[in-house]
């Protein structure tokens, strides 16, 4: 009973933080609004034995992710608030017919009988600690977590490289009104 | 049930530690500081000026805490409180002592020991940020803005440092859990010299270093350098929410002066002695000297190092510690293979 | 071992905060300890009096015209013929000075032609309020005896003695004096270290030898 | 120890690696010294590893790596005496050859690539003689075959020795061609490509014309690489290449790869009889072939040269005869003579400072005494005379010829006349260079070489003169040494010892015969004009490259002028250009969609993926 | 009562809606991109609640690799973004369009 209640509570802040991130006009209220759902997240992980996945949850997307995005919306500034009105033709009516086609999907696969089927989590017990994962990790998935290493230093060179030649426009117009 | 109470009792005393420990600490840094500089400091409230800061504290507390116009009201409210929470919330995983038995049931000295600790103070030290970020950001003023952007900047980059600097810790010692590492530090080598993970010098060092910045404090507390900026991200803010914003500057400098201690200084390890209560006694007692002997150095630092400019800050933390953590993880984990494994030709 | 140096070079500053430490402290306790001020310190202003009690001041409003704060207001008024307050032709009817705007400059002390408003040693002037900060003549008068006022005298962070000892009055004489200060030393005045000569004669007996009623110009000389 | 069987080829390969990448750093003579080393101690430890085999010890399976098992080709090793026999030439005479050529390379501007190359060399060799199973040797096959490509036109901005570089590559191709379509016959018959595997089971699952066929396919691989009719015609152009290159690569060790690999697939030649007789034959006919072209070359390396193609001809026959202790005899005491003969010769050629032509030689013996006197015992080796090596060798392998019996006599009698020829050849080189008048330019000044040519010199003289009484008739040391690696071969063996000493004696005269006319010929002052009629032919090398360029390179060149000037262009190019059309009106008409919102373009994969999932969940059952 | 894997599904489900609806509504580039994020946060909830479910680890793992390629992504994104701030003045992505066809 008390899993169904706290179950409830997240579900109610998670959604809550996801809507607010969708409809608030200042982009830094939907970051906030995101970080709460990740939040909630790191405590469905920790719900679901997941501990190590829930602080790192929490370390890569609370920590560093949302960091780098309010750091980004500072930079540059969210002084215009985004008009609403809609430019794009068919845009709308494709966001409809594309949210009844989800909400269909959902239905169906709510019927699904490994969604219904199950009773509760009868399963061997697993639990996320850092030593179970990091077993799969650097054992089964080594070449996987390797690719991933190489991914990451590729990020990190291309975000240096964008930064670094970003803006040759900006240079060639000053140095052609100096004179 | 009696879990829930026990929990609920070792909160409730931390909260009360915590937060006498930072009435004191404040008051320890203005005394020290004074004498450094051959002042005396607050000597008037209490003896010898002891509950200056309690004071201090009333008098915010009853001052006006004015809203100015241009700022975002519901982050602006919120930024103090949750500067508050991660500074508290790290403590929660310190043990501050050895576990005692009353009664055949053993208690730790700790309100909770996560599996996943040292992932867990990191994560926690990193939300730090945001307070100081949103603080900055809804103030609506050029300055705290300022501020915070040079704060987001700053503690990402050092938290890098820092998280690298726990890396040869968490390998040398096989856990992630503090106590655990705490446990692993009370063996001894040759019979006498205590087996504290100071031994990893580098990191040691490191992980100091990146804590000056993590918290803001001088040579690295540009966030607040009053000549440039004014206050930083708090020049907006008054009374009772600028007394938060102290009151979690001070808590997070007696968390990472703590996590020092039970990082590379053995927690509370230390020789113990005599009947049962001295031995519950004695870990509390050496475990409180070495993390105020940790506050006296950032306190020393902050008497003598003058502040860093902001192109040297980033430049020592990207080219400086970053890659010596980096060098220092690659031999630490070679030292750590060859003692867990034999050397490769043997 | 020049490298040794070297490299211990940067550390060194560490041992001078230490060193510090444990150094006497400059700190003076105030206000349990009070430090003996200059002798020409800028405190507070007041008005003075002739030693028979008249007041200095004749309103030139010469001190209002030199202030480079503009904190200086000064209105004359011709002297009650019976009850002579100064003992010219006019006295200072209104004189305040707005203490919040005061940087303590002492042009006005300059300027006075008959040394009427001089500079205590008196500098705790906190107000809880903005009016107050406007010093009025009741307060910046000396009283009768001498002793410069004070808003708030019972504090014990007055220290009257202290104000008696370093207030700025100037010996002058006064053309005429009241009846009732006649061979009376009023005060100890602290213009010249080591205490003043007793008071001249009163009025009446200046009259005697003076008709004129002038004051005498280079007697002291 | 036999643990680390892999740093032999793993060291030299490290040093070609240092060489080429950081050779300008090591400088000249470390370079040389470094790659000496790094040949030096696999030597040492072949030695070693080599020693218990002289007590009967079991053949050695390393296991290194797992590489494609599926083919049973793992980086695994093999050692048994056959390929402890190789490895031991090709480390000893290739490092006594290494060090002959940090003197022979002094001053040579790219110094340290050299020894780069020559370590790649010895690795890649390494790997074919120590290979397991069929993938890893034709990795060492192919290896070698490009080390020996980058040898010989290691001066390549002569454009001949660009030309004979590229001529070596493609007519190895060709060869290897023929091996690899060995291996992929032999993959298909018995699924694995490892050794023991498929001679164990050859027998049993070989027909007798699958065995032709496999073992033909394998034989046209080892004419190419041991330069046999009708592939021979690189070998000679070969020795554009420095002097070294051609005494280790082209003389001692990677020619011979051809027969190491026969004697190694013995067991398959033998269920081919067929196979067998066509080797034999191959290999008796390129021995007098090549004999009487060595005969009118003026060239002192060509003459080599011939001489090496005419010699492996001997070693060929011998494995056809499934004479397999004869020929790999053979191969050990050539590479010792052969190697020392060029090097001498490569002494020789140092001293009148890149002058090849013997015409212009003569009289060397009073200035290059220690050349002078390693290469008379080369000499007389080669030849055949009693006791030198080449005399025990060259018997054995006309023994088993006449023991053979039958039309195997014809080629018995092909051997002993290619002895004589031999035996004249050689001594014609000798006079030619060391004896009568000075005939060379009185600019050049003769000198002995230094101490790091002459004292390999030395050491190979020494092994040259007496290697050949390990195997003589009445002590067999050799053969009881290979016993193990040929035990699954029935092998032919010399008849009694009478027979034996007859043909002996047979063998003795005529080289007597042929390096007394020889000495009639030239050694008595005026030399003979050798010019028109079978000179020219000889010095052209009878035609037959003309003849190769006329059938075999012309038409494949106007093949190939067709295919790109009308079938390229006409062809090909059509379909692709038509296919261009073709998108490009495809694409312009999709061009609406891409209408530059990003948003739109997510609102299509959202409505795509949602549409893969229904049609998932309405094709019902679990996903 | 209790929670099946049911329910995490049904809130990954949900939760992956409102970011796809966040990417196809907003036009703040900002806002699109944490709508992604969003979406890649549903789906490690379903894996986590899977690995439960079936007790194989490999689903904390799954989980863990995506974090690892948003926080890449997230990385190069901005930067981009920057880069076409710095030029634009503007994070509106409905003006972004010259790669119309």
């Amino acid at each position: 009973m008390t899993e169904v209640v706290l179950f409830v509570i997240f579900a109610a802040v998670a959604l809550t933080g996801a809507v607010v991130m969708v409809t608030a006009k200042n982009p830094v209220y939907s970051a906030m609004g995101l970080l709460t759902t990740m939040f909630t997240m790191a405590l469905f992980y920790i719900l679901l034995d997941a501990h190590f996945l829930a602080v790192v949850q929490i370390l890569v997307y609370a920590g560093a992710v949302m960091t780098l995005f309010l750091f980004v919306i500072m930079m540059i500034g969210v002084d215009k608030k985004e008009d609403t009105a809609e430019t794009i033709p068919f845009q709308r009516g494709l966001t409809v017919v594309v949210g009844a086609g989800l909400a269909a999907v959902v239905i169906m696969a709510g019927r699904q009988a490994w969604v219904t089927g199950s009773t509760a989590f009868g399963a061997p017990d697993l639990n996320g600690t850092i030593e179970t994962v990091s077993d799969a990790l650097f054992g089964t998935w080594t070449v996987a977590f390797l690719s991933t290493v190489f991914l990451l230093t590729i990020a990190a060179v291309g975000t240096v490289a964008l930064a670094m030649f970003g803006t040759p426009q900006l240079r060639d117009t000053k140095s052609e009104e100096a004179p | 049930m009696e879990d829930f109470i026990v929990a609920a009792v070792k909160t409730v005393i931390a909260f009360a530690l915590l937060f006498t420990v930072v009435l004191l600490l404040v008051w320890i840094e203005r005394r020290i500081v004074a004498f450094m500089q051959n002042r005396l400091g607050p000597t008037r409230a209490g003896p010898l000026g002891i509950l200056q800061t309690l004071a201090d504290g009333m008098k915010l507390l009853f001052k006006e805490s004015m809203t100015p116009d241009r700022v975002e009201v519901w982050l602006y409210l919120a930024a103090p409180i949750m500067a508050l929470v991660p500074a508290v919330l790290i403590f929660l995983v310190v043990p501050i002592g050895a576990p005692i038995t009353i009664g055949g049931t053993e208690y730790t000295l700790q309100v909770t020991d996560l599996n996943v600790g040292v992932l867990y103070v990191l994560a926690m030290s990193s939300m730090a940020v945001y307070a100081i970020a949103l603080a900055g950001w809804s103030s609506g003023s050029k300055y705290p803005l300022l501020g915070s952007v040079r704060s987001a900047a700053q503690m990402i980059s050092y938290e890098a440092a820092m998280g690298l600097a726990l890396v040869p810790v968490i390998m040398f010692n096989g856990t992630t859990s503090l106590a655990g590492i705490v446990e692993a530090q009370g063996a001894t080598y040759f019979g006498f010299l205590p087996a504290w993970n100071i031994v990893l010098l580098p990191s040691f060092v490191v992980f100091v270093i990146a804590m000056f910045a993590e918290t803001n404090r001088a040579p690295f507390d540009l966030v607040e350098a009053e000549q440039e900026i004014v206050g930083g991200f708090h020049t907006e803010y008054s009374g009772f929410r600028f007394a938060l914003f102290f009151l979690a500057e001070y808590i997070n400098l007696f968390n990472m002066s703590a996590l020092t201690v039970v990082f590379f200084l053995g927690g509370w390890q230390g020789p113990v002695f005599g009947p049962t209560v001295l031995q519950w006694i004695l870990p509390v007692i050496y475990f409180f000297a070495k993390t105020f002997a940790i506050v006296f150095l950032f306190i020393w630092v902050r008497g003598t190092l003058p502040r860093m400019r902001y192109d040297q800050l980033m430049g020592f933390g990207w080219k400086r510690l970053i890659p010596v953590s980096l060098a220092w993880i690659i031999l630490a984990m070679i030292a750590v293979g060859i003692r867990r494994f034999g050397l490769p030709w043997a | 071992m020049s490298w040794f140096a070297d490299l211990l070079g940067p550390w060194r500053g560490f041992t001078v905060t230490w060193r510090q430490m444990f150094k006497p402290k400059l700190t003076t306790r105030y206000p349990k300890e009070k430090r003996v001020k200059p002798q020409r310190f800028h405190g507070r202003h007041t008005l003075n009096r002739y030693p028979d009690g008249m007041e200095k001041c004749i309103g030139c409003e010469l001190c209002a015209s030199v202030c480079p704060a503009r904190c200086i207001y000064v209105r004359g008024a011709d002297n009650p013929p019976d009850d002579p307050v100064s003992p010219g032709e006019r006295f200072g009817f209104v004189y305040e000075i707005n203490m919040l705007r005061c940087i303590f400059c002492g042009m006005c002390v300059e300027a006075c032609p008959t040394e009427a408003i001089t500079m205590t040693h008196l500098f705790e002037m906190s107000v809880s309020d903005r009016q107050e900060g406007i010093f009025t003549k009741d307060v910046l008068l000396v009283e009768p005896d001498g002793t410069p006022n004070h808003p708030l005298p019972d504090t014990p962070l007055i220290d009257i003695k202290e104000l008696r000892l370093g207030d700025g009055w100037l010996r002058a004489t006064a053309p005429s004096g009241r009846a009732e200060f006649e061979g009376v030393e009023a005060w100890s005045p602290s213009a010249r270290m080591g205490g003043l000569a007793p008071a001249e004669p009163a009025q009446k007996d200046r009259n005697a030898t003076d008709e004129t009623g002038q004051p005498e110009e280079g007697t002291d000389d | 120890m036999i643990d680390y069987l892999w740093l032999l080829i793993a060291l030299p390969l490290l040093g070609a690696l240092t060489l080429i990448v950081l050779g300008k750093r090591i400088g000249e003579p470390a370079s040389g010294w470094l790659a000496s080393t790094l040949v030096a101690i696999p030597f040492i430890m072949a030695v070693i590893l080599a020693v218990p085999f002289a007590g009967g010890a079991e053949t050695e399976h390393v296991y290194v790596f797992s590489w494609i098992p599926v083919i049973g080709a793992n980086a695994s090793l093999l050692w048994d005496p056959l390929s402890a026999l190789m490895a031991l030439i090709v480390t000893g005479v290739g490092g006594l050859i290494h060090i002959y050529s940090i003197g022979y390379m002094h001053g040579d501007d790219r110094y340290p690539r050299f020894f780069g190359y020559m370590n790649l060399f010895i690795g890649s060799m390494l790997t074919l003689v120590l290979a397991d199973n069929f993938a890893l040797m034709f990795v060492g096959w192919e290896l070698v075959g490009l080390s020996s490509y980058l040898l010989i036109s290691f001066w390549f901005s002569k454009p001949s020795a660009a030309a004979a570089g590229k001529k070596a590559f493609i007519v190895n191709r060709i060869g290897d061609w023929g091996f690899l379509v060995a291996l992929m016959m032999i993959f298909a018959a018995f699924g694995t490509l490892d050794f023991a595997i498929v001679f164990a089971r050859a027998g049993g699952v070989l027909s007798v014309g699958m065995a032709t066929a496999i073992t033909l396919m394998l034989f046209v691989g080892a004419t190419g690489k041991s330069a046999q009719l009708p592939l021979y015609v690189w070998l000679p152009d070969a020795m554009e290449g420095p002097t070294p290159v051609s005494a280790l690569i082209h003389a001692a060790t990677m020619v011979t790869a051809g027969v190491y690999m026969i004697a190694r697939t013995a067991a398959l030649f033998e269920l081919a009889p067929v196979s067998l007789a066509v080797v034999a034959t191959v290999g008796a006919l390129t021995a007098l072939f090549a004999a009487t072209l060595a005969v009118g070359q003026r060239d002192i390396k060509k003459v080599l040269a011939y001489s090496t193609i005419s010699q492996l001809g001997y070693m060929i026959m011998a494995v056809g005869l499934t004479a397999l202790t004869a020929g790999i005899f053979h191969l050990m005491t050539h590479a010792f003579f052969k190697a020392l003969l060029f090097l001498a010769a490569g002494s020789v050629i140092h001293a009148m400072s890149s002058e090849q032509d013997m015409w212009k030689m003569g009289g060397l013996r009073k200035y290059m005494p220690t050349t002078f006197v390693t290469m008379v015992i080369a000499w007389l080796a080669i030849s055949g005379v009693f006791p030198l090596s080449g005399f025990w060798s060259k018997d054995e392998i006309l023994g088993a010829a006449f023991a053979k019996g039958g039309w195997f006599i014809g080629l018995w009698a092909i051997g002993v006349i290619t002895a004589l020829i031999t035996a004249f050849y050689m001594t014609r080189l000798i006079i030619l260079t060391f004896f009568g008048e000075k005939r060379w330019d009185p600019d050049a000044h003769p000198h002995e070489s230094p101490s790091t040519m002459t004292i390999p010199l030395m050491v190979l003289a020494f092994f040259a003169a007496v290697i050949g009484l390990w195997n003589t008739p009445v002590r067999l040391g050799l053969e009881h040494f290979l016993e193990p690696a040929f035990e699954n071969v029935t092998q032919v063996h010399a008849l009694g010892n009478l027979t034996v000493t007859a043909l002996a004696l047979i063998s003795l005269a005529v080289v007597t015969v042929g390096i007394l006319l020889a000495y009639h010929r030239y050694g008595r002052g005026e030399l003979p004009a050798e010019d028109g009629g079978y000179w020219a032919a000889a010095l052209d090398g009878y035609g037959v490259d003309d003849l190769y360029g006329k059938v075999i390179v012309a038409p494949g060149k106007a093949a190939a002028t067709w295919l790109a000037m009308i079938f390229d262009v006409r062809v090909v190019d059509g379909i692709v250009n038509g296919l261009a059309v073709v998108t490009k009106a495809f694409g312009s008409s999709l061009r609406v969609l891409q209408t530059g919102w990003v948003r739109s373009y997510g609102a299509g994969i959202v409505a795509g993926s949602l549409g893969v999932i229904l049609w998932l969940l309405l094709r019902g059952g679990a996903f | 009562m209790t929670v099946t894997i049911g329910w995490y599904m049904s809130l990954a489900a949900v939760l992956f809606a409102i970011g796809a609806a966040g990417v196809l509504t907003r036009r703040n580039a900002l806002v699109m991109f944490m709508s992604v994020e969003l979406m890649l946060n549903s789906v490690n909830l379903t894996f986590i609640a899977a690995a439960k479910e079936l007790g194989l680890v490999e689903g904390q793992v799954a989980a863990l690799f995506v974090m690892v390629v948003a926080a890449a992504e997230v990385t190069i994104g901005l930067a981009i973004l920057v880069a076409v701030f710095r030029r634009r003045a503007s994070a509106n992505v409905d003006e972004l369009s010259e790669l119309k066809g």
